[in-house]
């Protein structure tokens, strides 16, 4: 083995914030892990498959919504609330869902309503995020505050 | 009684505010921006929503997002704490038009004091004495010059909305006039929205001392004794105490008889400031402004009253009457408050937001803080730099002195810059022990020795 | 007066003393073991030194280290707080032979009354009421069961030398009074290197009410009312009172003047307590034993009197009179106080220590919170596990709880558990709001519902 | 193996704040482990060099002497202060030190005077402290406290 590997993995663990990587060749097993911030070093381990490629760091989601589930959601957008109130996701209570899971959106589609001093407030998502709803965060008569996940768009 | 309230401030003034709701057992909503969600008062309240993004504007100045939040949570009232809506009349309008109780005067009080030519006319006509001056603003350099001629300078020049030092210059003579205006208002157009400034005598030494009203809705209105905060640097207070150790018994009741006037001819209720310039030289005092809140220093006022000035307003708010008269209230004691900002006050007293480390608070006897910080803490930079009050009350002015010393100096808190520092100086200071203190003499001789 | 104290103990009453110290100008020096350099006391001192390792025994209770370190500060005085050394009447003499006051008690006087039998044997000659049984340890079984029958049972077994309930049985006839007797003097030999017991009548509904004393070295004793420690666990207390609820004016004033008796006749100077047992059923008061030396509980006799005990204790160690007389002493209020512990009291209080990454004490008039700790801060697994005292003062003892209720609720704490939730609980069980406890009742009842 | 390896893998453990590193060459088997930033590292790992002999682990230097400056003084043992007081190095003004350093010391080597009490104490090393003295910590008339680093020994 050449002393040049570990160099390149050392640095691979400096530039990812990793603590932790195991490599295992010949069929290959790659175990690696990453600096917890400052809590008590949650085991969030993350199993990479793929000889020398760089490994993309784990992203952490920013919001206290759902745990992201595999590395497409990294990319996910969110529609967040940008106000305290209500959320209610048909526009009576007889109708369908503005949207569903798989609903293409942007700018112009109304997503939901948040009831806020009286107000059925239609929300929109930001210019920049289109994409098919993936998954829907709240329930029809939720509380939200400003900033709370309603859906993620990809 | 209000069974949930919710206190639509953040910082210190959230944290006291939601301790006398508990104490009361009134629930609270505690509102916060993005950037304040590690604060105390967030930890400790009943119900806290978010309401914006960190700049003031898209939260605690986001009536919108306030008032959603209020109906979300389902709250009887509202209290405005200091600074942001605090002094905001349609904010308290839209409140009250919601069927929520603002915890406040009424909006029509606070238009009619909160704008410094408005509340100037005012106690004219109701006979409480004014700096002599323009009674509204003035139209032009013309009419400027003739006034300023008038009155004699030097004199000084005030935006009508302004605050906090903004929009106000002193002028000597005719040409310094005419240059002082046009800054002043240009800096009240641009932090404001109001260019208009008034012209009035400037007092050459002077203690800013301010009387603590407090009004019901029966129309009682009781004056609760003065502070004096003429320590201030650049006009923001650093150190007020209670009682004014440089006027009569004569002035302290004429001032409080004063204050009361000009608050019942504004039909005002609930907690409020009424200020006056003390001129030194002429003993005698000229109504400054009104403040229509509740202020930062009101500690000062509850520690030699022995009373709390946030139930109070809750109180009153809700109706009740006033519990005490004027011939009840006998201040004991002496209190001073010093405030305790992440500031590196050694380098012009530039903010020093960051993270504390460490965080110990003096306690005992005599000893309050009131503060919303802790270990762990992080002082975002939106907001001002406040850590904490330190109160302090003692049987006279020299306990008071002695206590605050220990206090400062068992204050430990590690991680950011303060003026911890800068108030141990200053009341070791002979001429702040022995009150020879104006309102410039922080800025023109104590930072410059 | 002092220039030095040197300050030989840890914890919330290091930092309690060392405040004092500074109030009355005077400087500390901390001794430490190597387990607690990141404690609050070391933090503020003047000088820090370490003693000697975590465990007590080669720090906190190694004499020649802790001289050592007085001579090396050069300091005056040297206070030993409660625990460790300070009912040593070997480490009094030490400390005033080497020319240091030791702040506290002349030895003789703790040798007197340190001692239960002696103790008990002077305060039957002093004619302050006893529990009735023997006067002295018994000599065996025979001798016990002769006693026993005298006074009849039930009758405890109380180690001479014991403390904190170790070396204590009850027996309510012959056979368990041989069987208790047996194990209490195991208990009280392992504990205490001696197997030395007494028997006494067994008071079967007991509060536990003591008094606090101070005297002068001029022959001045004076009571400072009582504190009603009732509400115990395992003979632990765990919530200290005054006025005690359940006493006359009467019997106030007896067991005061009982106490000062008892502290005149051994020749006593400085802080101490009389503690007695309450019969419930008798309305009578019984001595107990007497501790020659500061109480955890201090803090609520200087509240109901609004004076500083510790300042009192360097006062007289110095040589000063006493500054009021008995009839000066006019209690006003309640106190209450509630010892904050890292146990969890869910799990048969085991103790907890750990890091506290959370801190924030409740404040406020009338909230006085004693201790050593902060955010950051790791509670040592060596020693007790008092992380705070929490002492309340209200107008009456209605007051006190709603107070008291409050500050538990805004007591902010993470990273350890504690007995918070145990007094949330006590304070609203309706039997200890109306003073039905007994020194049994946490036990026999409250923690088994 | 080549004992260069084994320095260089060192090298990379001090560079990159490493605490653990596992290598099993012939078909690669890595394992690296980075300090976590802020939980007090608990277990002092050793470090392991494929089929080599173990490396030494690099022990932090317990008391806040001075600072350690090469490997030789990871193994230096220390003469701590059993008492607060004042040091003494010579027997008397006018005598010479006990010790210097490269002087022999044992468990009956007087190696200092500590004053406590009007008492000059004999400071001796503890059993199982021999060596030379590397380095003298205190200077003569010092004041040190319980645990304060008098001696180094190697």
């Amino acid at each position: 083995m050449d002393i040049k590997v570990l160099k390149e993995i050392t640095k691979i663990m400096k530039d990812n914030d990793l603590i932790e990587v195991e490599v295992e060749a010949k069929d290959l097993k790659i175990k690696l892990r990453k600096a917890a911030a400052c809590a008590p070093v949650p085991a969030l381990v993350q199993a990479v498959a793929a000889a020398a490629a760089p490994v993309a760091a784990p992203a952490l989601a920013a919001a206290p919504a759902a745990p992201t589930k595999n590395a497409d959601e990294a990319n996910w957008k969110q529609i967040t609330s940008p106000i305290p109130g209500t959320v209610y996701l048909k526009p009576n209570p007889d109708a369908a869902n503005f949207v569903a899971e798989g609903t293409a959106v942007d700018a112009a589609k109304v997503v939901c309503l948040i009831e806020a001093m009286k107000v059925f407030n239609e929300i929109k998502p930001d210019a920049g995020i289109t994409g098919q709803i993936k998954r829907i965060c709240v329930k029809d008569g939720q509380a939200v505050e400003y900033g709370t996940v309603l859906f993620l768009v990809g | 009684m209000f069974k949930r309230i919710l206190i639509a401030n953040r910082g210190e003034i959230a944290v006291r505010i939601l301790k006398t709701c508990r104490r009361m057992g009134i629930e609270t909503c505690v509102v916060h921006s993005t950037a304040d969600k590690e604060t105390l008062a967030v930890k400790l309240a009943d119900v806290a929503i978010c309401i914006g993004p960190g700049p003031a504007k898209g939260s605690y100045l986001n009536i919108n997002n306030i008032i959603a939040a209020a109906e979300l949570a389902d709250v009887d009232a509202i209290h405005p704490g200091f600074g942001f809506l605090s002094e905001n009349s349609h904010f308290a309008q839209v409140v009250r038009d919601c069927q929520i109780e603002f915890i406040g005067p009424l909006s029509e009080s606070m238009e009619a004091l909160g704008n410094k030519a408005k509340a100037k006319t005012l106690a004219n006509k109701a006979g409480v004495p004014c700096v002599p001056g323009s009674t509204g603003p003035v139209s032009g350099q013309d009419e400027a010059i003739k006034i300023a001629r008038e009155i004699g300078y030097p004199v000084l020049i005030k935006a009508t909305a302004g605050g906090g030092g903004r929009g106000m210059r002193v002028a000597h003579n005719d040409a310094s006039l005419v240059s002082g205006l046009i800054q002043a208002q240009r800096e009240a157009e641009a932090a404001f929205g109001n260019a208009d400034c008034i012209i009035e005598a400037f007092v050459q030494r002077a203690r800013h001392i301010e009387i603590q009203i407090i009004g019901d809705k029966h129309g009682n209105v009781v004056s609760l004794g003065e502070r004096d905060c003429s320590t201030q640097r650049r006009h923001q207070k650093l150190v007020e105490e209670s009682p004014s150790p440089v006027i009569t018994p004569e002035i302290r009741k004429n001032m409080g008889a004063d204050a009361v006037k000009l608050a019942k001819a504004a039909g005002y209720y609930n907690a409020g400031t009424v200020e006056f310039i003390y001129d030194l030289e002429r003993k005698k005092y000229f109504f400054l402004e009104m403040n229509t809140r509740i202020q930062v220093e009101h500690p000062v006022t509850e520690m030699v009253n022995d009373l709390d000035l946030i139930a109070l307003m809750i109180k009153v708010a809700a109706g009740e009457p006033l519990p005490f008269k004027q011939e009840d209230i006998k201040p004991k004691g002496h209190a001073i408050e010093v405030r305790i900002n992440a500031e590196d006050w050694q380098n012009n007293f530039s903010p020093a937001p960051g993270k504390i480390s460490m965080y110990v608070a003096p306690s005992g006897k005599g000893i309050r803080v009131d503060s919303h910080c802790y270990a762990g803490y992080t002082i975002p930079p939106h907001y001002d730099s406040m850590i904490a009050k330190l109160i302090v009350h003692g049987t006279d002015r020299a306990d008071a002195l002695r206590l605050l010393e220990q206090a400062l100096s068992e204050y430990y808190l590690e991680g950011v810059k303060t003026t911890i520092g800068f108030h141990q100086r200053l009341i070791r200071d002979p001429r702040f022990v022995n009150n020879e203190v104006t309102t410039k003499w922080v800025d023109d001789v104590f930072m410059k020795q």
